[in-house]
């Protein structure tokens, strides 16, 4: 029972992620981007790991796409016409797209190569937490450097600078 | 105490930030000379309170951080190249807002340059190889001109296809080894080193590492990037960014992680014989001046990664040394295209010409740069190419050690014909105004090629104290 | 006169070369100084006569000690060299006055006699290459002087004896190898086929020299515009006398030849063909200095033959003979010289009737003619005699090419003697005086000499020549006049004379007397092709070294091409190519990156 | 290593590697610099898939999920920046057209 409702996820984890690209409008696709974070959270769940799952719900589905909407609405807004010639290009070179993924996962479905090493014992320390503020400081301390370099990046980049 | 590298560049960016705007502004890179001078001076002289004094603060952390000579050469080249890269900053970004923005992210790649340099974890060589990816994105694009914005967006694009490779790796070592650091996957990685998967992991890690480390058929970006960028950051770039986040890697992985493995040095050697060649002939028909140099850094990357590929102790010997000298002298070449492209005001050579008689410093210093990285005998670069030479010899790959001697002449010529265009000739009547460029810029590139010429003279002296104990590492 | 006197032949002249030069430079009279060298070169030289010297001084080490010896042969050599530059000199006191390279004359002849003094005294054989070679040097210069023209005629004569010398250096290296000693006196093996290599190419050397037939060709053309005296003074006697001193030096003490060695029959065969082809084409001459440049070719053959034969009557006449030549055909340069002087032109259709003009110079040509057509009282007969008994007695028909050779010497000069002295005088030298006191002096005192030789002969043959071959050799062989010889040696010259008279009859003018042989059907062919330089190695040789230089020109240039043109084409061929594949779109980068990693991947998957 | 594990590891891993080919494909194809970078958001979350799977199939995953974690804030960074580069094109050339950026080369 739970195999099914796994394969229906994963089926709808491809399919939105084809959808997020065939899409014309930009903000369509940027909703396709939303839905398929969402099918991944829930994929996440069934491979029990939930605080992952929680924080890619939060973070990538909302913050991201907001990102995302917003940038699409500073651009320019595409006219009616505009979208027919971006519909006809967009066809041009992605008609072929959900075929490749057809094909792809017919061929990978065949080919079954068994897992030839051998998996490692099981873990001493599993809790989530416990790992990522105990034993992976340095890790934290990338990441702090990393939030820092993202400010100063949207201090630099996004600020209106006097001259211009 | 090892923690100070990553620690300290904090302090300082949280100092620099702290209300005070005013005073902290003008001081903001005294802080980044200062530190990048300390670390040097620490890891020459060595001091014993620093290096095996209690690590106070380690006790809070673990991280995990190890030190070996590979470490202490990649730390000594990053103090020097981010010392001139500062110093040059301080004399060719003319906005103060701009110059305190250029200072923090500066501050920042050191943290994740150190920090690469030290870890001993594959998922944390990630997230600091990430560090310094994203600050010199934003370092390529602050000034918002729109070639270095082309050029900054075509880094993010081709470093990301290289984080998705590096983690889609990471995952499969994950299921091998069950924890990401080095030992552990080491030892997965030798006891089912028939496996696909795990040869599949390897395979991808290495291709992006490739890509970061601007080899060949990965190299797209590269030439895009160092170009366009601004002269401090392009210093920065080409000095030691590429080789930290992609060089240092693949020593460090290929001898000790992922194991002395003769496919994998097969691909070191092609891949380096390939950039090598493709480097210099890209660079011969150049008319822009950080163009050339940009490919002429993926050619000398190539030498780097064909000896690591020979695998003989001698032979990483002479990679590690030939990054310590590239790094030197191509952050001098770039720092003479600052002081050219400062005064003329553009980099396209065609425009240039007789430049020599008026910047007599900057000239004699881009000499002997491009004398070094062509390999000419009193220099440094001559000596490091004799040992990768004599190392290929000595392992039997006669037709690679052909080429590397082949393509060192074509560098001489094109980098010959850039002195010319440069500095020789005749002065055009539209340069009259130009100048010797500003003390920021003369002292760094003098204290480059005093560096170039003084490990080129003392080669034989320091061969055995300092160069050879480098292959230390290699168990 | 202690040992160190050995040394006085070689630095005298020296000296007075230099001499010569600085009183130029003075102003003061370099006749003077040349003279005076001369003279007491000429002192020391008799005085030397007679003694055994030996003088040894390490030089260049392996080997090459600067040893010189000097002996009863040495001494003989010295002593003639001594008299001609004497006369030499003496003769040129006049000749050269109104020409402008006098100093430079004096100087080369001077340094040309010490040189062949030291290669005559030398004992080391690369010592006597160092002196053989600075003739070559001398000659040159001697010749170069003459002017534009003589240039020409200078590098020939260089680049022929240079190539010989070539081969005379080999042959000494190779005799060197074998006889593990450089010193000459301590040579002496059999030529066995090493030996007889090494015996060769001595021998090419030593008639190079001495300007037999192989390698004669530039004694010709040096004949007409080098300076006169020079011809008088080189190839007439210095050249002879070392190039057959060394010949007999090589075939009797080196080598040791034997009468069954195939070398000698080399020799002889050599000298027969030189006597015959040398005298064919001075029988059709019509300048007089080419003529006796012909001849002095000829005789030359005479002397090989003797010394070819092996025997001692044979060695005998052939360095008899070498002695003999040398007075007469200087004299009967010496005499030529007068008439360019005095008349103005050697070309015999110019010149006729100038007996009486030049008595004197007339009466010395008769004697020198007389002497080297081998008329009985003059010397030239006697030494041809000995070489005629030897030659008869290795082979008829050397002995008839010997006579042969003689009937159209005699005839050669009875058509130079007619065309020249004899018939009616031509207006243009109608004032025509004798030649200057200093220019007769030394002709009629050569003349007297060889009257002197011709009558008294067995005072040159017993003190001169006979001690060099040494008491063993010659022991059991009296020099008997062979009358059947002298007979036939009379008949020839009286046909000779009648053949003479009966073509001046027909033709109506002495020079044209051999013009028949000249135009015979068969000779016509041959001479022909002689005239225009056909058979002449040298000119062979130019037009090889033409093909050569041209072809090598030709391989440079393409070399130059592939060097410039393709490589830096080809690199900025690449250069542009892998520069346009970088057309600033990022998606072909990342399709590159990801065929890297394809490729990267197959490397590394197919190796489990 | 259980079958159905193996059999969880099969499916999961095809999908992914099916999202990766499509996050590729866009990137290679498209004309659009903002479509460009949501492709590079489907590739990261395929490989988030790939790393919680590993963690699963091997039982690690604590240690799966504080990768994952790490990950997506530090591809939230790269987006925030990639954006603001793409705003700052846009500013100059007033478009988001690939083509537009393609004059820095030879």
């Amino acid at each position: 029972m739970v195999l099914i409702l796994n394969i229906i996820l994963l089926v709808l984890f491809v399919v939105g992620a084809v959808w997020t690209m065939m899409t014309t409008r930009l903000l369509h696709s940027a909703v396709g981007l939303a839905f398929t974070s969402a099918v991944l959270t829930v994929l996440m769940f069934q491979l029990d790991s939930p605080l992952a799952a929680v924080f890619e719900l939060s973070v990538c589905a909302g913050l991201v796409s907001a990102i995302f909407i917003s940038t699409i609405m500073l651009t320019k807004r595409v006219t009616a016409e505009e979208l027919i010639v971006q519909r006809k290009i967009r066809l041009a070179s992605f008609w072929f797209l959900p075929i490749v993924v057809v094909a792809a996962a017919i061929v990978l479905s065949l080919i079954h190569i068994p897992v030839d090493f051998k998996l490692p014992e099981p873990p001493v320390e599993n809790n989530v937490k416990n790992i990522m503020w105990n034993l992976r400081h340095l890790d934290l301390m990338g990441q702090i450097a990393i939030l820092l370099t993202g400010v100063f990046g949207v201090v630099t980049l996004f600020k209106e600078s006097k001259h211009d | 105490m090892l923690s100070l590298f990553v620690l300290l560049p904090f302090l300082a960016i949280v100092m620099l930030n702290l209300p005070l705007k005013t005073v902290t502004r003008q001081l903001a890179l005294w802080f980044g000379i200062a530190l990048s001078a300390g670390q040097v001076f620490v890891v020459i002289f060595q001091p014993d309170v620093f290096w095996n004094g209690t690590d106070l603060l380690g006790r809070f952390f673990t991280l995990r951080l190890q030190a070996d000579n590979l470490s202490m050469v990649m730390l000594l080249s990053i103090g020097i190249v981010t010392f001139a890269a500062i110093l040059v900053g301080r004399q060719t970004i003319a906005d103060s807002r701009l110059r305190f923005n250029f200072m923090n992210l500066v501050l920042l790649s050191l943290i994740g340059m150190n920090g690469t340099v030290l870890l001993t974890d594959l998922f944390s060589l990630y997230i600091f190889i990430e560090v310094v990816a994203i600050s010199s994105f934003i370092l390529i694009a602050f000034q918002r001109d729109l070639n270095a914005l082309e050029g900054a967006f075509k880094y993010i694009i081709l470093s990301a296809v290289a984080t998705v490779l590096m983690l889609l790796s990471v995952s499969v070592l994950l299921m091998a080894a069950g924890d990401t650091s080095f030992s552990s996957v080491a030892a997965a990685v030798k006891n089912s080193s028939s496996s696909h998967f795990v040869r599949f992991a390897i395979g991808i890690f290495i291709c992006g590492l490739f890509i970061k480390g601007g080899l060949v058929p990965f190299h797209g970006w590269l030439p895009a990037a160092y170009s366009m960028a601004p002269a401090a950051v392009s210093v920065l770039l080409a000095g030691i960014v590429t080789k930290v986040s992609g060089i240092y890697a693949l020593i460090r992985l290929s001898t000790s992680v992922f194991g002395p493995d003769s496919s994998l040095n097969a691909v070191l050697m092609i891949a380096g014989a390939v950039s090598i060649v493709i480097g210099a002939l890209a660079a011969t028909g150049q008319s822009d001046f950080k163009r050339m140099l940009a490919y002429s850094s993926i050619s000398q990357v190539g030498y780097i990664i064909l000896a690591l590929g020979c695998g003989t102790k001698l032979a990483l010997v002479g990679a590690v040394f030939h990054l310590f000298n590239h790094s030197i002298f191509k952050s001098l070449l770039f720092v003479n295209s600052a002081a050219v492209e400062q005064q003329t005001g553009t980099s396209d050579m065609d425009k240039m010409g007789g430049l020599g008689s008026r910047m007599p410093y900057t000239n004699a210093t881009s000499l002997i740069a491009f004398l070094s990285t062509a390999g000419v005998p009193p220099l440094a670069g001559f000596w490091s190419k004799l040992i990768i030479v004599i190392a290929l010899w000595q392992s039997g790959y006669y037709i690679y050690a052909f080429i590397a001697i082949l393509s060192s002449i074509i560098t001489l010529g094109y980098l010959l014909s850039m002195q010319r265009r440069v500095f020789f000739g005749i002065l055009s009547d539209k340069l009259q105004a130009v100048r010797e460029a500003g003390f920021g810029i003369v002292f760094p590139a003098c204290v480059l090629a005093a560096i170039t010429v003084g490990v080129g003279l003392s080669f034989p002296f320091i061969f055995n104290s300092f160069i050879i104990p480098i292959g230390a590492f290699l168990k | 006169m202690n040992e160190f006197s050995i040394l006085l032949p070689i630095i005298i002249p020296l000296v007075g070369a230099m001499l010569v030069i600085i009183v130029r430079r003075l102003g003061g009279m370099k006749e003077g100084a040349a003279l005076l060298a001369t003279i007491f070169s000429l002192v020391t030289a008799i005085m030397l006569y007679g003694r055994e010297l030996n003088y040894s001084l390490p030089w260049a080490g392996f080997g090459m000690e600067f040893t010189l010896r000097l002996y009863h042969f040495s001494a003989f050599i010295l002593l003639a060299v001594s008299v001609f530059a004497f006369l030499i000199t003496l003769y040129c006191c006049s000749f050269m006055r109104g020409k402008s390279y006098g100093v430079w004359f004096y100087f080369y002849l001077l340094i040309s006699a010490a040189m062949v003094n030291g290669a005559v005294l030398a004992d080391n054989l690369i010592l006597m290459l160092f002196f053989w070679e600075g003739l070559l040097v001398t000659l040159f210069g001697m010749i170069a002087i003459g002017g534009k023209e003589a240039f020409k005629a200078a590098t020939k004569a260089f680049i022929i004896i240079g190539i010989c010398d070539l081969c005379m250096m080999f042959g000494i290296a190779l005799t060197g190898y074998l006889a593990g000693t450089m010193t000459i006196s301590k040579i002496s093996m059999s030529p066995g086929s090493l030996g007889s290599v090494a015996f060769i190419f001595l021998m090419i050397g030593a008639i190079s020299k001495a300007g037999s037939m192989p390698f004669h060709s530039w004694i010709p053309d040096a004949a007409v515009n080098a300076p006169l005296p020079f011809m008088a003074f080189l190839p007439a006697s210095l050249e002879k006398l070392l190039g057959i001193y060394f010949l007999a030096r090589i075939s009797l003490d080196m080598f040791k030849l034997d009468v069954n060695s195939w070398l000698s029959i080399l020799l002889m065969v050599i000298g027969s063909i030189t006597i015959l082809a040398a005298v064919m084409m001075a029988l059709i001459q019509k300048d007089y200095k080419k003529l006796l440049s012909y001849h002095a070719i000829s005789q030359v053959g005479y002397m090989v033959l003797g010394i070819g034969t092996c025997l001692p009557v044979g060695i005998v006449g052939g360095l008899f003979h070498m002695i003999n030549h040398a007075l007469y055909k200087s004299c009967l340069f010496l005499t030529g010289g007068s008439v360019e002087k005095q008349a103005g032109t050697t070309s015999l259709d110019k010149l006729g009737g100038l007996a009486l003009k030049m008595p004197i110079t007339f009466i010395c040509f008769l004697v020198a003619a007389a002497s080297i057509s081998g008329v009985p009282p003059f010397n030239g007969f006697f030494s041809k005699e000995l070489v005629y008994e030897g030659a008869l007695q290795r082979g008829a028909i050397f002995y008839l090419a010997a006579v042969l050779g003689s009937f159209f010497t005699a005839a050669s000069f009875l058509k130079l003697g007619h065309s020249a002295f004899l018939g009616k005088v031509s207006d243009a030298n109608k004032n025509v005086k004798e030649a200057a006191p200093a220019m007769l002096l030394p002709m009629i005192v050569i003349a007297l000499i060889c009257i002197l030789f011709g009558v008294y002969n067995h005072f040159p043959l017993s003190n001169f020549i006979k001690p060099i071959l040494g008491e063993q050799r010659l022991a059991g062989h009296e020099f008997a006049i062979n009358t059947t010889l002298i007979v036939i040696t009379v008949v020839v010259l009286t046909g000779a004379l009648l053949h003479h008279l009966f073509a001046v009859k027909i033709t109506g003018s002495g020079l044209k007397s051999a013009d028949y042989i000249r135009y015979a059907p068969v000779f016509r062919g041959i001479y022909n092709r002689a005239e225009n330089k056909y058979f002449d190695p040298y000119d062979i040789g130019l037009k090889i070294v033409n093909v050569i230089t041209k072809t090598a020109w030709r391989i440079d240039r393409a070399v130059d091409w592939i060097y410039e043109g393709l490589t830096v084409r080809a690199v900025y061929l690449f250069s542009n190519g892998i520069r346009s594949a970088h057309t600033g779109n990022y998606s072909l980068y990342i399709v590159w990156s990801l065929l890297g990693a394809v490729l990267v991947l197959i490397v590394i998957m197919k190796s489990v | 290593m259980t079958n159905d594990m193996a059999v969880v590891l099969w499916l999961f891993g095809v999908a992914a590697a099916l999202v990766l080919i499509v996050g590729f494909y866009c990137l290679i194809a498209t004309v659009n610099l903002i479509r460009a970078l949501i492709g590079l958001e489907i590739l990261t979350k395929a490989v988030t898939l790939f790393i919680i799977l590993a963690g699963y199939v091997t039982g690690r995953t604590g240690l799966a999920q504080a990768l994952a974690i790490t990950l997506i804030i530090i591809e939230v960074v790269v987006v925030v920046v990639a954006v603001g580069v793409v705003l700052c094109v846009f500013s100059h050339n007033k478009s988001v057209d690939v083509r537009m950026i393609r004059n820095v080369k030879g």
